[in-house]
Parts: C-alpha cells; structure tokens; sequence
C-alpha cells in the first residue's frame, strides 16, 4: 500500500545535453540580458540621432560599408562551426566537436581582425561626440561579448582535445553554441545602425 | 484576545485616519505656497481635479478598510481555534458567490478608474487651451545654481527687462513662461499659480500662468539641483495692469545715482571691487552676467533667491559671509573692510 | 572569535580614517590672510622661488570640489577671453611646460595677483585670494598636475580634445 | 510531519542514506570551508543577514534626515552632508536593502517550496552574494571616507556630470550600482531556471505556489529592467571618467535620454521590491486563514499582468518636463491600470480573509496593516499619475510619503509578516508572539505618524530634498511630527531586533509545521538540512501538504553519495533527468574578487576593465575547469 506511493527515477538518465538542462535555460535568460541591453542602447542611438539636423556630427567620416559588409560572411559561416560542434557534442562525437570548434574559432578570429581594421580606420573617438560615444561603445560592448565568448570556446576546444571531458563539458560546448549564435545573430542589427544608420534615417 | 486585538485595530486605524483627515482639510487653505489654495484659472482648474480625486479615493479607501476590518469579526473568525478538518474549501456556495462580488469590485475598480481618467485628461486639455498668444506676454526664466535669471520679453530689445528672483504680472492676464537653465535641471513651481514646470539645459520648455486677483505668491526650485537647493525661490507679484505698467516704466530706467556723498563712495567702492565681475548694474561700468543684475535691486523683496528679507542688516550679512548664510552659494566671499561696508551698503540698498 | 572583533575594528578604523573629498564651503579668513602676506611682498622672482622659507602650497592641491569652482571661476572671470580653454589665444597658453614667470603654484598665485607685463592685468584685492588659490589649482589640473581622482573628464560644452578639433577643422592629418 | 515514516526500508539502510546524503550536502568545516560554500539556506542567509544590517543603516540615515529637518533653520547638517545622507539613504533601501533582502529570501525559501534541494546554479549563487557584498561595502567605503555620492539616488545628469559633480563621488554610486545589478541578475537566473526545471515532479504550473510565481515574475522583470541601469550607470561613469558625450547636450548627447533610460529601470525596480512581497502576503493568508487562497488564476494574471504594465508607465515620473499631450495620455491610462491588478490582488485576499478561520498571528496583524497601508498609497499613485496632478505634488513630500507607504507598506511589512512566518522553519523556534503584535502596532502607529504628514506638508508646498526651510513657511507641525514618527518606528525596530534574539535561544520549538501550512517548505524540518529532503517530495495537490499523510508521494532513486536533484519538464513537471550539482567550491569567491577588482579599479583607472576582464577570465577558466574523476554513465 505504501510503495505506490514512490516514483523511483532511477532510470532516469544522470545528466542530459538539451534544452531541457537548466543551464540552458540560464544561457537563455544572459542572453536576455543582453540582448535587452543592446536594444536599448539601439533605441537610444535613434533618440539622440533624430533629435539634431546633422548627422554624423561635422568632421565625423560616414563609417565605411565595405569592409564590414564582406565580413559579416565569416561570421555568418562560423555559427554553422558552432552548430556543428553542438550536433557533435550532443552524439558525444568527439572529432565533429572538435572540427566544429575549430572552424568556428577559425572564421570568428578572421572576423575579429577584419573588425579591428574598419576600427582603426574611424576618424573620431569615444571622446569626439555623441556618434563617437555610440560607435565606441556598440563596437566596445560587442566586442567585449565576443572575445569573452571566444575565449570561452578556445578553452572548451582544449579541454575537448586533452579527453578529460565529460557530459558537464558536452553541455558546456552545446550552450557556448546558444551564446555564439547570439553573438553572431545581435551583430546584424548593430552593424546596420552604425554602419547604414547615418545614412538611411534622414531627419529632414 | 487576538478578537480584541483585532477590533482595537479598527478603531485605533479609523480615529487617526479622522485626525488626520481634519488636519487636511485645515491646513491647506490660506499659505503662499499651497497647491490647494488656487489663485489663477490654471491653479485653479488642477484644485478642482484634487477634490474631486480626494473625495472619491477616501472614500475607496474607506470602504476597503471596512470590508478588511469587517472580516475579523467573521464567523470564521469567532471559531477561530478548532483543529483543522480535511477540507481547506467553504462550501462551493460561498465561493460562487464570492467569486461574483469580486468580480464585480474588479469592475467597479475599473469604471472609477476610467472616470478619473476622463477628468484628469480633459482638466489637462482644458489647462493647456488657457494660454492665450496674441494677448499674453512672455517672460524668460533661467534656472541658475542657485538663483533665477527673469527676462522679460519684448520685440524691442530697449524694452527687454532683464531682473531676477522676482516676477511681476498683471492680473487677469496669461503670461507665458519660458524655462531654460544655465546649468543643471531646476524646475519652475509657483503652486497657487500652477504645476511645476522643468527648466532643462539645451532644451526651453514653456508653460502659461495666470493670476486672478493681486498677491504675493511664492515660488521654489522643484528639482534637485545642488548644494542650495533649498535656497532658490522666487516671488510672483500680481498687480493690477495700471500698476504694473508703471513697475515696468520705472524698472527699465538705469540706476538711480547715489544720492549723497556716502551713496557717491559707495559706488566707487563697488565698481573698483569684483563684484562687477558678476553683476551688472544699468547705467554705470558694472556690465557682471554671471550673477543677478542689481539694477534696481533696493525694491526686491528678498536677498539670494529668497534665502533673507531684502533689509540692510541683512544685506551687510550676506555680503561679508555669503557662505555662512548660503553655503555653496556661487557669491564670492570678498574681503570689504569695515569702514567701507557701510557705503557700500547704503548705494546698493538706495537702487530703488 | 575576539581576534575576530579586534580584526573588525581595526579594519574600520583603518577603512574610515582618511578623508577622501574634504571640501570646506566657507573659506577660513585667517589663511586668507596667510594668502595675502604671500602675495604682497612675495619675493618670488621668474624661474621660481629662491627662498624656501617663504614657500606657500595651494591649500585646494588636489581638492576636487575647489578645481571645480576654478574651473567655474576661469569663465566667470573671462580668464578664457585671452587664454581660451588652456590653448591661448590672445594671452598665451596655459597648457605647456616652460612658464615664462614660473608655473608653481605660488608663481601662478604671483602672476595673477601682480599682473605681468604685455596685457596680463593685476587681479589682486580683486578677486579674493582663495578663489586665485581655486584658479590655480584649475590651471595645475589643465596641466594633469593634479591627482586625476580630482580632475573632471570634461565639461558641459563643446568639446575641447585634440581629435575633436583636428575633425572640426577637417581632419587635416587624415 | 516527519515523512520518512511511509518509507518501508529497513532501518540500517535508512541511516546509511542519511549518512551519504549528509556526507555528500555538508559544506567542509573551517574558514575556508565557510568561504566556499554553496548550499542555498547558507547563501540565503548571508543575504538576509547583510541586507538587514544595510536596512539598520539606511533607517539610521533617516533619522539622521527627520533631526535636520525637525525643525526649521536646523543647522544640525550642513547642505553637503545632509545631500549625502539622503542620496544614501535611498540608495542604501534600495538597492543594498530592499532588492538584496527579496532575492535572499527567494533564494532561501523557492527551493525549498518547489521540493528541490538547491537553486539550478549554486555556485553563481555563491558568486552572485559575494559581488553584492563587495558593491556594498564599496559604497559604504566611500561614505566613511567623505567620499559619499551626494546627486540623489537618481543623480540626474547634468547635476551629476562631471562638470557639477567633481570628484569621485558619483562614481562611487554608479559603480555600486553595476555590483548589485550584476548580484541580480545571476539571481534571477538561477531563480528562473529552479522554478522552471527543478520543481517537485507533479507541479504543474497550475500548482505552483503564489510565492514562487511572484519570484518568477520578478526575476524577469530583473532581467528585462536591469540592463536599462546598466547602461545609465554606464552613462554616467564612462562620461565621468573617459569623458564620452552620452548626457552633454552640447556635443549632441541629451540628458532627457538619462532620466528616460534611468526610470525605464526605475519604476520596475518599485515592482521588482514588491511583488515578491505579494507572495508572502500570499502564503501568510493562505496558512493563517486556514482555507485555499481565492481565485488562484486571477492572482497568477495580475502578478503577470502587473509585470508587464510595470514596464509601460516609466514616463509619470518625468510628467514635470513637458511632454506631448497624447503621450500623457497614454502613461496616465497605463499608470491608472497598474491599480487594477494589485486591485484583483487585494480584493482576492479579503475574500480568503472573510470565508478563512482567521488565526490572528503577529505575522497576520503584519498582513492586515499591509493591506491598509498599501490601499491608500496605492490611491496616492493614481493621484500621481493625472498629469494635472503629478504637476502639482511631483517631487514633493507628497511624492515622499506616496513611495513611503507603497514600499515600507507594501514591501517592508510583508516582510517581517515573514520573518515571523518563516523564522521557525529557519531557526527551529517560534517568535514570540506577543512581542511580535506589539512589534506591530508600533511600527504601525510610527509609521503612519512619520508620512501621513507628508502628504499634507507637500499640499502646502514644501519640496523634496531640501535640507532646511524658513519657519514663515508653516511646515513645522508636520515635520516635528514626523520626525516623532520616525524615533517610534526606530524603536519597533529594536523591539524587533531584542525579539529576534530572544526567541532565537529561547524561544518554544516549532516543530516542522508550527503553522499547519500548506506548501513543502513546511515538511522538511526545522531548520532545513543542507539536503532539505531525505525524499524529494511528489505534489499531488496545489496543497501538498494539506492531502491525507496516506496520500503523500515521495521520489526515490536519486543517488545519495553525490549532490544530485531532480530536472522536470517546463509545463507539467514529469520527471525528465537527473542532475548532478556542483560540490562547495572557492571559485565563486575568486572570481568575485577579480571582477571586483576590474570594477573598483575602473572608478580610478579606465584600464582596470581590461585588467579585471582577464583576472576573471582566468578564475572562470578555474570555475569550469573539469574536476577528476569525470563523471561518466553508470
């Protein structure tokens, strides 16, 4: 009479890769975060954008478009790197993680350095005027994201290569996908506003 | 003795809340810096509104706090300590009934609602048709830490009066107010003659004030803005127009000279010292921007954006220790000896 | 547990003992006289002082609230009509290295209470010595010689910064 | 009860689960084991703990503010102090007090009534205490070293720019404020993932506690409000210190934008601090009225409801600087809505209340003067949110009194109401009740004598944050009284206090479920051990422990010899996986130092971000680092 009152879970798998583990669901909700956080500051660059007549302010150069136009391809490839490696780390196959990895570190540094070029290139700094301030701080703020991130997945990579890797590493490379396609995914909107902004909104 | 509890609960709860209701209703007539004591149409239309709010919102809260109180007195209550049975639920009658009167204080709740928010737009709508451009005049008010900058406004800049920390109206005539600040965020408030109004660097914001019969009204810096923001006020006289025409004619003269000798030296003793720096007085060298003009600065009714009563004694304070009277404030500090404070006294309290 | 306590306090003690932003509103007249000896029969000469003993440091070194009030006083007293926001215009400027009559703080004190000759008026008995000594300690901080704790990154105005007045003159160098 | 009785296992393997399960939850002895704890009741407490101690702090800046202000011309502060008491004041209350307080008590007690053994991420909670403690005592360094920020608990550009704020006063607030959003954050997640992935298997979403909801709701709201701080603080330090233009408006920055983004947080932050409060009136009603809560659904709607609409009516706090016609319209409308579902709420608890079998608790009496306080500051808001009317009583006592009666009301007396509810799950004793009803009616009385006043001093005109007024203007009754007012709530404050540490020794044991309440925080014992259940508790009911003993149900399977809980699904709570959690670790506090120092750093020093960011790379590194032996399927 009693042991119908039991459920015994002991059949149940001791861990999971899915968007069932919690983890998941905490990388969700920083990525909330952050996605939150740039969208406001995306608001904000509109309000202070209409609210003067010329923009960019006199002596800020129009950010170039060519440059980050063509490396938004490798960006766009290098979250497949990632898919790919989570597919792998889901089937625990270890050299689809580590191929996939690989590319994804690969095309996201030939981004980086094509990002550090265009950067370099812009006539103003943070301390130039408010375009300035924006500019910086969306190329600061993603940045930021992106070298952490990165960093992130190196060291999973080695982890991964050394075997000493266990579910807890799987899933950390299978939720490192959610932030990357995170990463990769708010970039477009912020490259559009920095580097299109000035040119398609017209206060008149 | 927790049902004794509770009742003295309902009656401490109700006797101060009447207390306090009595307070109310007597304190709030009769001061010169009263939202509930309207002198213009703007003022005047917001009061209504605030009685109208009052009243039904007491009378809300009233009502809630006796169905609250009335629940200790319950059956439920009175067999308060018998041992818990199976059910946690009153017979499903209870509850249908209960669910049908919660429902419907739900939508009573949002029927007041919408009727407070029809009043609250259309008083708003109703205040902002009140201004009136072709009859009404302007008048610029910059916020400064921590003082008022007046300018009044005319399309003949020999007739642009320029005065601060007192503003002079007519009555039963919309005057425009037009806020900006030098500095930080101040606000514009004049309660018995309407809202507060910020005054916003980079940014002019304006708003039409009135007043009905003559009076001194008294204003204050509504939003925090430094050291002496509780020393920024500023009088609003309403006077008859005839009156205040002839305020005017004699506010746009230069400074009067000095009469006497003494008035002489201390006008000497002023423009050789640095308070010309800062203030400006019309008609002699002093040409300061950064502090308030003294042209006329005998007839103002206070001293530092309302900080003293405008009174020699308390003039000689001021200018010897401005920051012990106003700490923080921008006045310098400057060293006047003894023998000349006197003059210097006399020919600032003889700009009339 | 009482090494504990003994540990507490000493940390608060130690935590709480220095003060940081000390700013005293009211200027206190006995050192305003102190100032003014410093400043009348001064003996400083170009170049700096020769006599120690006779030295006086700016009481608002590296005292945040009064580098403000400088900063404020620059404008209210139109120190920027001739030497603009440290660049120099008409007067020379006040951002360098090699001061023609000393850039110490009492040589600055000097200058500006005695006037020098080719336009720089005599402002002393006219602005009170310690809003000078609240000049000076402007100037110093123009020249990053004060703490940067103290220093404001920049004002409410048109920005001054190299970069922005290179773009404002079209980016010569570009 | 005690529910291992329907457990049919023979004694000696019974101990011997015991023994795993303690062995396997016990957090090493010793400072360093102190130092690297993870379990939730010990984290939890740490938050309640030092957030109270900031709550003695704020309330001894009050009575600091009420004594400069009892009388008129009072020179007991000078401007410059008396601007910095206030500014911490409410800075203190709300961020190093209020939002603290709330997520202790979450992270206390959620686990604990989903019928789980600790939050989703227990070291991150670690981190998450340690970040806030580091912000606060960041704070209070500042105001022991006259360094305290002094622009308001807003600090509203271009006041508090760093051409009228100079010195490192502001910084210190804007940089304390990055700390205890950081805390938040990592809260709110872990919250998050707990109550939607680790709830008691059978608890489906219509059978979770008011409680947890409430916290559900709130961690979003953190979520969704917090970033919008973050990037005003980050507003104000980068212009301080890098000197970027986001607030000049000579070089196209605005300072509107500022105070936009600032309340576009800040009035959700007013929700953030109270609707967790809703849940404990929720859970004290339900236990103390003795019957269901009334109308579940609706008060699940409105907490939802009131999380969303908080976010719509930011700009009734920016009513005095002029805005379109239209726009007032729309935030009024907004604002006045807001009424309706704490409205529902009220209204559902009186009808418990009214069919309920009252036991007049000291934590009751909290509920009943909740209900009347929060009643009339809620009507106050909707005063404030008529345009025509805001004008007038913005930014003056009114307003003062206004959020004084909706959060002391509204947050702090549902609070101690818990305290008093849920001290003998914590400790294992009973408060003493008498004390507990007097406690009540003085801070009752103090309260309501220190702000009612307010309301009328701001009808006549006296404005907030001043810090003297002339004895012409006819404010002195009402200040002297309120400040009467504030020295009474002082003193049911240490009535509290000498009550805690009495009952604390001496007070009568509680047994497990002193309250005959309902929800599964009651069945384990008291206090909880780090295991909180022997058997992860089934809920059969949204009531568990109100359906007969008979029909309990309990999990079994779980491996004792390491910290293992059980993952549910999203909607219905079937049992998905198991899930292995983290033992004690000391990297939750490495890596909080590092970020500290990257944070503290950068107030001085712009190139301490970078600095900072590796350190904590590195201890993240630390953090992740797989441990030997790796777990591999059984």
């Amino acid at each position: 009479m009693i042991t119908q009152n039991m459920i015994n879970v002991e059949h149940l798998e001791p861990s999971d890769i899915s968007s069932q583990s919690p983890l998941w669901w905490g990388q969700v909700c920083i990525v909330a975060i952050e996605a939150t956080m740039f969208s406001i500051l995306m608001a904000a660059y509109f309000y202070v954008r209409l609210s003067v007549d010329v923009w960019p302010p006199p002596g800020d150069q129009f950010p170039h478009t060519l440059l980050p136009s063509i490396a938004l391809l490798p960006l766009i490839l290098s979250a497949f790197g990632s898919y790919w490696a989570s597919q792998a780390a889901k089937k625990n196959d270890r050299t689809g993680m580590l191929l996939g990895m690989g590319l994804n570190i690969i095309l996201a540094t030939v981004f980086f350095v094509m990002r550090i070029i265009e950067w370099h290139s812009l006539n103003f700094n943070w301390q130039t005027d408010a375009q300035g301030s924006y500019v910086w701080a969306f190329l600061g703020l993603h940045s930021f994201d992106y070298v952490a991130d990165l960093a992130f997945t190196i060291v999973l990579f080695f982890i991964v290569l050394s075997g000493r890797y266990a579910e807890k590493q799987r899933l950390g490379v299978h939720v490192d996908s959610v932030v990357w396609y995170f990463i990769v995914a708010i970039w477009i909107p912020i490259y559009v506003v920095i580097y299109w902004g000035p040119q398609i909104v017209e206060t008149q | 003795m927790t049902k004794r509890n509770g009742e003295k609960g309902a009656g401490l709860k109700g006797a101060v809340f009447c207390a306090y209701a009595f307070v109310l209703f007597d304190a709030c007539a009769g001061h010169q810096q009263s939202a509930v004591d309207p002198a213009g149409p703007q003022s005047g239309k917001i009061a209504v509104l605030w009685w109208f709010f009052f009243g039904l919102l007491t009378t809300i809260f009233l009502i809630v706090m006796v169905f609250t109180l009335l629940t200790l007195t319950r059956r439920g209550h009175r067999s308060g300590q018998e041992p818990l049975n199976a059910s946690h639920l009153p017979p499903g009658a209870d509850e249908k009934e209960l669910t049908r009167i919660v429902a419907a204080a739900t939508i009573a709740t949002v029927l007041i609602l919408f009727v407070l928010l029809i009043a609250s737009v259309s008083t708003g709508k109703s205040i902002s048709e009140l201004g009136d451009k072709k009859n009404g005049m302007v008048i610029e008010v910059t916020g400064n830490q921590w003082w008022w900058h007046v300018r009044y406004w005319n399309d003949d800049p020999s007739q642009m009066l320029v005065t601060a920390n007192e503003i002079h109206i007519p009555t039963g005539r919309p005057v425009m107010i037009r806020g900006m600040s030098q500095d930080v965020i101040h606000s514009f408030w004049v309660p018995n003659l309407h809202g507060k109004r910020d005054l916003i660097p980079s940014r002019v914001t304006t708003e039409w004030i009135e007043a009905d019969q003559p009076g001194i009204y008294r204003g204050q810096c509504a939003e925090y803005c430094g050291l002496q923001h509780a020393h920024m006020a500023l009088w609003v006289i309403a006077e008859p127009q005839a009156k205040f025409d002839s305020w005017m004619k004699h506010q746009l003269r230069p400074a009067s000279p000095p009469g006497g000798p003494t008035g002489e030296r201390g006008k000497q003793i002023f423009l050789n010292s640095a308070c010309i720096y800062c203030h400006s007085i019309r008609g002699t060298a002093a040409g300061g921007q950064t502090g308030p003009d003294l042209t006329h600065f005998g007839s103002r009714r206070s001293i530092a954006a309302g900080t003293l009563p405008n009174t020699i004694g308390n003039l000689g304070g001021w200018i010897t220790d401005p920051q012990g009277i106003k700490p923080g404030t921008h006045m310098a500090t400057i060293p006047v000896s003894s023998e000349d404070l006197q003059p210097l006294l006399e020919y600032i309290e003889g700009l009339k | 547990m009482r090494t504990l306590c003994i540990f507490g306090v000493c940390f608060f003690v130690v935590f709480t003992s220095c003060q940081r932003e000390k700013r005293d509103l009211r200027p206190v007249p006995t050192r305003l006289a102190i100032y003014s000896d410093a400043a009348r029969q001064s003996p400083l000469r170009p170049g700096g002082a020769e006599q120690p003993q006779l030295r006086v440091t700016n009481p608002y070194n590296g005292s945040a609230y009064d580098i403000a009030e400088g900063e404020r006083l620059y404008e209210w007293y139109n120190c920027s009509g001739c030497h603009s926001h440290g660049g120099g215009g008409i007067g020379p400027p006040l951002i360098k290295t090699d001061w023609i009559y000393g850039g110490e703080p009492e040589n600055l004190f000097d200058t500006i209470v005695k006037g020098r000759p080719n336009g720089m008026p005599s402002w002393g008995g006219r602005i009170p010595e310690y809003q000078i000594w609240q000049i000076v300690a402007f100037i110093r901080s123009m020249n990053g010689q004060q703490p940067r704790s103290a220093t404001a990154s920049r004002a409410d105005t048109i920005e001054q910064n190299p970069q922005t007045i290179q773009n404002r003159t079209g980016g010569a160098t570009k | 009860m005690n529910q291992t009785e329907p457990i049919p296992n023979s004694s000696e393997r019974e101990a011997q689960a015991l023994r795993d399960l303690e062995n396997s939850w016990q957090t090493p002895r010793g400072m360093i084991g102190w130092l690297s704890c993870t379990t939730h009741q010990a984290i939890g407490m740490r938050y309640i703990v030092t957030a109270f101690i900031f709550l003695l702090a704020g309330g001894i800046e009050a009575l600091l503010i009420r004594l400069q202000l009892a009388l008129p011309n009072n020179t007991l502060l000078g401007p410059d102090r008396y601007n910095e008491i206030f500014t911490t004041h409410g800075t203190t209350m709300m961020f190093l007090f209020a939002v603290p307080m709330m997520e202790g008590m979450a992270v206390y007690l959620v686990p604990l009534m989903l019928g789980t053994r600790n939050v989703a991420f227990p070291r991150l909670n670690a981190f998450g205490y340690w970040i806030y403690l580091a912000g606060a005592i960041f704070l209070y360094w500042g105001v022991f070293t006259n360094t305290a920020p002094d622009a308001g608990w807003f600090s509203y550009p271009p006041l508090s720019g760093p051409a009228y704020s100079p010195g490192k006063r502001v910084d210190f607030w804007a940089q304390m404020i990055t700390f205890t959003e950081v805390s938040a954050m990592c809260v709110a997640s872990e919250l998050i993932a707990t109550i939607f992935k680790m709830r008691a298997p059978g608890m489906s979403l219509n059978r979770i506690p008011l409680y947890c909801w409430s916290m559900l709701v709130q961690s979003f709201m953190v979520i969704f409000a917090m970033p919008a701080v973050m990037i005003a603080s980050s507003y104000l330090l980068s212009d301080r210190t890098v000197g970027t233009h986001f607030v000049n408006p000579a070089e196209g920055g605005d300072p509107l934008l500022y105070q936009h983004v600032f309340w576009l947080f800040g009035h959700p932050e007013v929700y953030i601090i109270f609707i967790p409060a809703l849940g404990f009136v929720s859970s004290i009603v339900t236990a103390n009225s003795r019957r269901e809560i009334f109308g579940y659904p609706g008060m699940v709607l409105s907490i939802v409801a009131t999380g969303f609409i908080a976010f719509g009516l930011w700009v009734h706090h920016m009513f005095a600087t002029g805005l379109p016609q239209i726009g007032e319209a729309y935030f009024t409308a907004a604002s006045m809505m807001i009424a309706v579902t704490s409205g529902v709420q009220i209204f559902c608890w009186i009808a418990t209340l009214w069919t309920g079998r009252l036991r007049m608790t000291a934590a009751l009496h909290f509920v009943f003067g909740f209900i009347a306080i929060f009643v009339l500051g809620g009507l106050t808001g909707v005063i404030l949110a008529s345009v025509s009317l805001d004008v007038q009583v913005h930014d003056t006592f009114f307003v003062v009194a206004h959020f004084h009666y909706v959060l002391i009301g509204g947050a702090l007396f549902p609070l101690f109401g818990a305290f008093y509810h849920w001290f003998p799950k914590i400790t294992g004793r009973l408060m003493n009740e008498a004390v507990g009803k007097l406690n009540f009616w003085i801070l009752f009385i103090g309260f309501n004598l220190t702000f009612f006043p307010m309301h009328i001093l701001g009808l006549k005109g006296m404005t907030r944050r001043i810090y003297t007024y002339g004895s012409e203007m006819g404010w002195e009754l009402g200040n002297i009284l309120a400040t009467i007012g504030a020295f009474i709530i002082a003193a049911g404050g240490v009535v509290f206090l000498i009550n805690i540490f009495l009952s604390r020794n001496r007070g009568e044991i509680a047994g497990d479920n002193p309250w005959d309440a309902d929800s599964f925080e009651w069945a384990a014992a008291s206090p909880p051990k780090s295991y909180n259940f022997e058997y992860l508790p089934v809920a059969t009911s949204r009531y568990p422990l109100w359906v007969a003993a008979s029909e309990r149900t309990f999990v079994t399977g779980l491996r004792n010899d390491r910290r293992e809980v059980l993952v549910t699904t999203l909607m219905d709570a079937e049992p998905h996986h198991r899930l292995v959690l983290p033992r004690s670790s000391l990297w939750p506090l490495l890596t909080a130092l590092a970020v500290t120092i990257g944070f503290i750093g950068s107030v001085f020093n712009a190139w301490y971000i970078t600095y900072g960011s590796i350190l904590t790379g590195l201890a993240f590194v630390g953090w992740f680092w797989p441990r030997l032996p790796v777990e591999t399927k059984p």
